[in-house]
């Protein structure tokens, strides 16, 4: 079998597996979910932190963006129209169906807008910075949003929104919203694949590993650097607007949850490997489910477990996986010297 | 010969310290220039000014006629303009192959461009000048495992990738193997000579910027000592006083 | 709408009634000069170490513990502010011969994670050994009343300042003058060279963290005097503290301390002003202004902040 | 690059295959003679005091019910057990388990979690569902308007919270012989959706009485110092001070109130038994009007418990705390099930929903009667003063045990 072959096989098993997941275990749809929006938001942070060198907590901005959005387009088309009873500004269920699905798409495509041109205004400002001023900055953006998010009423400050439940039996939104996420998520993957295989790949890495040096070799770094962020911040709000509806309540700590989510993408991509194409899928996938069982089997102390969970991971392998593993058999990563020239003194060849 | 850069009355000072006072040279296109001077003299801060690392507090720089000491770096180094640092710095988590492929010049850079894989020219090309400074063998290894001396070739060599008008090298020959430093030298004429590039060369090593240069500035203490052809500055006086701190 | 009239009320309520802004402002500085402590020792350990410390807020927490425990146990609040310093810098001392000195020459983005899970560890244990009520701690003292009345100070925020100024002058004249202080000074400037020039880092890092740690112990104590206790009270602390040190620099005492108190201030002008809703989002749009601001006056030189 | 893909890709599958392993199989509602209930409750996290009370509310009256042989469902006895997650006081999270508790524990009866907010977040689910929940710690109105069929709440709304404090207030202005109309109202609220719908309930009633909002502050959830209020306060010198904000809340009004020396006429809180206010705080309490859902001398009585003096009691010796009135709202939420569970006779979903809609029950907290959108109409709120150091009920009359004490006496005199 070629390199190829394999490779095909691999993401088809993948995605088979993906694609069967739900029927193979319909109690665990939801936290399944969960799992691919995990893996979206490790690939979308190491986006910017691994491979980009801009380590950023602020990213739950464009989450909570999302998250918002839709809710508020479902309300605004569809909330007179159905003379629902008019609380505080919430909303159950919206018929017929395809109103749901409409608003929906409409509010992902607006959440999309709004969070890219967030992205691409705030960045010109926040881009410049480096370092931890950068990590420190996007933590202030981060908190702030949230901060503003509970003091306006049109999105329902602290009582938070309700977004409209799905239309037909429970099942099927979980099913509609596993394959949402499934294929949000393979959709991230590839497009960060062909993305790093290009001159963006290598002008982010350039700049990670040099910023100045970039700059003095004519790199268009804030070009990139902005690109990079609205990349995150488009599939951070789709992220958002899908995880939205399936909660159906957003508040504050929903959508922008600084402290879980905001803090797990950091630590998932770390622990996968920052800086790698999978890395982050792993990291994830691991962190998920370790999560998960913590949740199920230490009750009230899964959190102590997880911060403990977190020193190690980050003080023992702060290369994560994939570094370790590049670390151990560089070979197996294409880092080759040919043979010949091992052992040869350095010389300067003829040149072509 | 026309010049390519002009620098007049350039003059730099950092708090209470001038470090360049006055400063006016021409580098000649097609030439190799070189910049002299003991340590702390401003060799380096002559070069940051040059290529918009700092602005400077007066006089102007010009390259091919155009006035360029109110550009950034990377607009400066997109005309054209390119420089190597004293403490080599390279892509270190890159191979050196990559590192190579991005240094290719992003004058034109449109999403396109961005968003393509790199055409199998631009790859063609890098190895040939990695074959040229002696890297070919170690392209896929990553950069930041390179010694010194061998971030230095490469660092040259992802200058050269840029095709610039304007190279200037700082300290090329520090740190490399003196058994290679011929052939460097003879690297770098080469440079100049087949690729046409302009070299404007802060050296310490005398030997090197004698067998180089065919003009040598000579700095002390922020100001312009004398310039000449190097035979002339090897024996003037004024120079040997500066090296040897008289 | 109801939110800007508001919003004119108060303002012109401050211009009506200046002394308003008096007493505002005054409980704006009382608040800092709590933010100055923890500010200040997370500039130390940041400075020295090169590792910030996102757990500054719990040991903190940890500190009122300290004070309400030994408060409940009958001892009056105020004498307990050393003994909360103490128990704090066996635990400082404790975390930095566990985990801390591991990632000590690390990247600092390694350290900002590690201590965050630290972070959470604490909290989390605190929430189940203690208990997440919210607890306080009663010193006893009554207020101050100035100009009839109108401006009140409790004179434990009093007290709560001047220790804050006794322990900040304390801890800067120790740096100056005693041995190992100087040693932590050499280490901040130049840790190899001071390494070859004899100085045990590893024993400076310890005695560092664990001093940051006695600080913010300190700290709590007297915010348990203060105001309240709870396990979740940390993130706030350590927020500031990261802002406070961010816009004031390393290294220079006297800017970390004005920080904290304009902050202090400034936190109350805007909940005063905006409403307590929109005093965090000020704030720290604010800090997101001043960063990006200041890098911007640097660019101007084509330098950026670092 | 090819290669390492393969090795990558399988670690991948690995843990995907761990996922599907996770957790055990779906467990039905009933096992054996048990019945199974579930309940996400905050454990960790910013509404621990209170998550614990409800947990152990919940754990006293399982205990009580299985001691006292159990339930009778179709003439055989079925002992209880309630299946606990911790949401962290995170709405996301508590909607989660409840989907989990839902599909892989196969829980089919819910009770409540601790908050507005977290029965927000459920509440969706189990409706999708068609789960019957009863919580007893969601108060806000918003909940009722959604057309949920099946929760039920136990307690009184949290518009009702500090109504009493506000009639009062308009009852004592008269007995001065002022207008209510002239009354001074200024509001701190914590920004979370329980209290923003006690905010909501006494806007409506300053509009009623026609009273002037002067302050209408948000406190933000981290919040831990409110001076900027109480200077506000200080300046604009209101006849009431409400103030609602969790257990939290409350201690930091009462402190601070009391540290300014902010003088107000009344100062109406929610939550000052759970903070424990006039026993942490002593005499800076004093005076404070406390909203709560229940009190242990109320005379009101089951089967189970006895009279609620008993049940605070059993409370006391059992978790070593006064059972404040979280705890006795989540026993009852458990003792509507009972009752619905011997009314229906049989475990099916729809019949125990119809017999908890159908509720008409007295227990040691109250009578409980939902109306249609899931809202207990029979209960009314009580509202403490703390007068020496203890919580004495002012209001309702029928209930008071000593007479209010307004206005407060100026921080000067006491």
């Amino acid at each position: 079998m070629t390199d190829t072959t394999r490779n095909v096989l691999l993401y088809a098993l993948i995605g088979l597996t993906g694609l069967l997941a739900p029927s193979l275990a319909p109690a665990f749809r939801i936290q399944m979910a969960l799992l691919w929006m995990m893996i979206l938001f490790a690939l979308t942070w190491d986006l910017g932190g691994g491979q980009m060198g801009y380590n950023s907590f602020g990213n739950v901005l464009f989450f909570g963006i999302g998250c918002y959005a839709p809710a508020v387009v479902q309300r605004e088309l569809f909330f007179a129209v159905e003379g629902q009873p008019q609380a505080t500004g919430d909303l159950a269920t919206i018929s017929p169906a395809f109103n749901y699905f409409n608003g929906f798409a409409l509010g992902l495509t607006l959440a999309v807008i709004i969070a890219v041109a967030v992205a691409a205004g705030l960045g010109s400002g926040i881009l410049g910075l480096r370092g931890q001023y950068f990590a420190i900055c996007t933590l202030g953006v981060g908190v702030a949003a949230g901060e503003i998010a509970s003091g306006w009423d049109y999105i329902g400050a602290g009582s938070g929104m309700v977004a409209p439940i799905f239309p037909g039996h429970p099942s099927q939104a979980a099913l509609f919203f596993y394959y949402l996420f499934f294929v949000l998520a393979v959709i991230c993957f590839f497009t960060l694949k062909r993305l790093y295989a290009s001159r963006f790949g290598l002008a982010i890495n350039a700049i990670r590993d040099d910023e100045d040096k970039a700059e003095a070799m004519g790199v268009h770094t804030t070009r990139y650097k902005a690109i990079a962020w609205c990349v995150s911040a488009f599939f951070l709000a789709l992220a958002g607007g899908a995880f939205g509806h399936l909660n159906n309540f957003i508040d504050r700590e929903v959508a922008f949850p600084g402290i879980t989510f905001g803090v797990w993408m950091v630590l998932m991509a770390i622990l996968g490997g920052k800086g790698t194409l999978w890395g982050p899928v792993i990291g994830a996938t691991i962190f998920h489910v370790t999560q998960e069982l913590f949740w199920t089997y230490l009750l009230g102390w899964q959190r102590v477990a997880l911060g403990v969970l977190i020193v190690v991971i980050v003080v023992f392998f702060p290369l994560g996986i994939m570094g370790w593993l590049r670390e151990q058999w560089p070979e197996k990563f294409g880092e080759t010297v040919d043979l010949e020239a091992r052992a040869a003194p350095v010389s300067l060849g003829e040149g072509r | 010969m026309t010049p390519i850069l002009e620098v007049q009355g350039v003059t730099k000072a950092f708090g209470g310290v001038i470090a360049n006072d006055n400063i006016s040279l021409t580098v000649p296109k097609g030439s190799i220039v070189g910049l002299m001077g003991p340590n702390g003299s401003g060799k380096t801060t002559l070069f940051n000014s040059i290529v918009g690392y700092h602005p400077v507090d007066r006089g102007s720089i010009t390259f091919e006629g155009r006035e360029i000491s109110r550009l950034r770096v990377p607009e400066i180094a997109r005309l054209g303009l390119l420089r190597t640092f004293q403490q080599t710095r390279i892509y270190g988590m890159m191979s050196c192959l990559e590192n190579m492929q991005i240094s290719v010049p992003d004058t034109r850079d449109g999403l396109r461009t961005m968003f393509s894989k790199v055409p199998p020219a631009v790859t063609q090309q890098a190895e040939g000048l990695l074959e040229f400074v002696g890297l070919y063998a170690k392209r896929h290894l990553r950069a930041g495992e390179l010694s010194f001396g061998q971030r230095k070739l490469l660092e040259l060599a992802m200058a050269l990738m840029h095709e610039p008008k304007l190279l200037l090298l700082d300290e090329p020959t520090a740190g490399i193997n003196p058994v290679l430093i011929n052939s460097l030298i003879d690297r770098l004429k080469r440079i100049n000579a087949d690729l046409g590039v302009t070299l404007f060369v802060i050296e310490h090593n005398i030997r090197v910027i004698m067998k180089l240069a065919e003009h040598v500035y000579c700095l002390t203490h922020g100001q312009l000592l004398a310039d000449g052809p190097p035979d002339e500055i090897q024996t003037d006086q004024r120079v040997i006083d500066a090296y040897l701190g008289a | 709408m109801l939110f800007f009239l508001l919003m004119v009320d108060n303002l012109s309520l401050l211009f009506n009634a200046p002394i308003l802004s008096a007493q505002l402002l005054v409980d704006g500085i009382l608040i800092g000069a709590i933010f100055a402590l923890v500010a200040y020792g997370m500039a130390l350990v940041w400075g020295v170490m090169d590792i910030i410390n996102i757990a500054q807020g719990e040991f903190v927490m940890l500190g009122g513990y300290v004070t309400f425990f030994l408060a409940a146990a009958g001892v009056h609040p105020l004498y307990t502010v050393p003994a909360a310093a103490a128990a704090l810098y066996i635990l400082g001392w404790a975390l930095y011969r566990t985990v801390v000195f591991r990632v000590v020459d690390k990247d600092m983005f390694i350290s900002i994670l590690a201590t965050f899970g630290i972070s959470i560890v604490l909290q989390q244990l605190a929430n189940e050994l203690f208990e997440a009520d919210v607890r306080t701690a009663e010193s006893g003292l009554g207020s101050l009343f100035f100009a009839d009345g109108l401006i009140v100070v409790s004179q434990i925020k009093v007290v709560a300042f001047i220790c804050a100024l006794v322990l900040g002058a304390t801890l800067f004249l120790f740096l100056k003058h005693s041995r190992l202080g100087r040693a932590i000074r050499a280490t901040a400037q130049n840790a190899r060279a001071a390494r070859i020039m004899g100085v045990n880092t590893d024993r400076v890092f310890a005695t560092t963290f664990a001093l940051n740690a006695a600080i913010c112990g300190a700290a709590g104590s007297l915010v348990v005097m203060t105001w309240l206790v709870h396990p979740y009270l940390g993130l706030a602390y350590t927020l500031r503290a990261f802002m406070i040190v961010t816009v004031a620099g390393l290294g220079n005492m006297a800017s970390v301390i004005l920080a904290s108190l304009g902050l202090g201030a400034a936190e109350n002008f805007a909940g005063f002003v905006l409403g307590t809703e929109y005093q965090a989002a000020f704030v720290f749009s604010l800090l997101v202004a001043i960063l990006v601001w200041r890098n911007a006056l640097l660019s101007r030189q084509r330098k950026y902040l670092k | 690059m090819a290669k390492v893909v393969k090795t990558r890709a399988w670690a991948v599958l690995g843990a995907v295959a761990l996922v599907l392993a996770v957790g055990g199989p779906a467990s039905p509602k009933v096992e054996g003679d048990t019945i199974i209930l579930g309940a996400a409750v905050s454990l960790t996290g910013k509404y621990s005091t209170n998550g614990k009370n409800t947990q152990d509310g919940y754990e006293l009256g399982v205990k009580r019910i299985n001691e006292m042989g159990g339930v009778r469902v179709g003439g055989k006895y079925y002992k209880i057990k309630v299946i606990y997650y911790d949401d962290e006081s995170t709405p996301a999270r508590g909607a989660q388990l409840a989907e989990r508790l839902i599909n892989q524990d196969g829980v089919k009866f819910m009770l409540g979690p601790y908050s507005s907010g977290l029965t927000k977040a459920i509440a969706p689910v189990t409706e999708k569902y068609r789960i019957p929940m009863v919580e007893g710690n969601g108060a806000d109105r918003a909940l009722f308007t959604q057309g949920y069929k099946y929760m039920f709440a136990v307690l009184s709304t949290s518009d009702q919270y500090l109504r009493e404090a506000m009639n009062l207030a308009a009852e004592q202005a008269q007995k001065q012989g002022k207008d209510p109309k002239t009354l001074k109202v200024a509001m701190a609220f914590e920004n979370d959706p329980f209290s923003m719908d006690v905010r909501d309930g006494v806007l409506e009633d300053v509009k009623r009485l026609g009273m002037k909002i002067v302050i209408d502050d948000k406190l933000p959830p981290e919040i831990n110092d409110m001076a900027a209020t109480l200077t506000k306060v200080k300046a604009v010198k209101p006849d009431i001070l409400v103030v609602s904000g969790h257990a939290r809340g409350a201690t930091m009004a009462v402190r601070q109130v009391s540290d300014m020396k902010v003088d107000v006429p009344m100062l109406a809180v929610t939550h000052c038994d759970s903070a424990k206010v006039a026993e942490t705080l002593g005499k800076a309490a004093e005076y404070a009007l406390c909203a709560s859902q229940w009190d242990r001398s109320l005379s009101y009585k089951d089967r189970w418990f006895g009279m609620a003096e008993e049940y605070a009691k059993v409370f006391e010796k059992e978790f070593r705390y006064d059972p404040p009135y979280q705890a006795a709202e989540s026993t009852a939420a458990l003792l509507v099930f009972v009752d619905a569970f011997e009314r229906a006779g049989s475990f099916d979903i729809e019949k125990v929903r119809e017999a908890i809609a159908a509720t008409d029950l007295m227990t040691f907290y109250g009578p409980v009667k939902f109306d249609a959108t899931g809202k207990n109409i029979a209960k009314p709120m009580v509202l403490y003063q703390v007068q020496d150091g203890k919580y004495k009920v002012v209001a309702p009359t029928k209930w008071a045990a000593a007479k209010l004490i307004h206005p407060i006496p100026p921080w000067s005199k006491r």
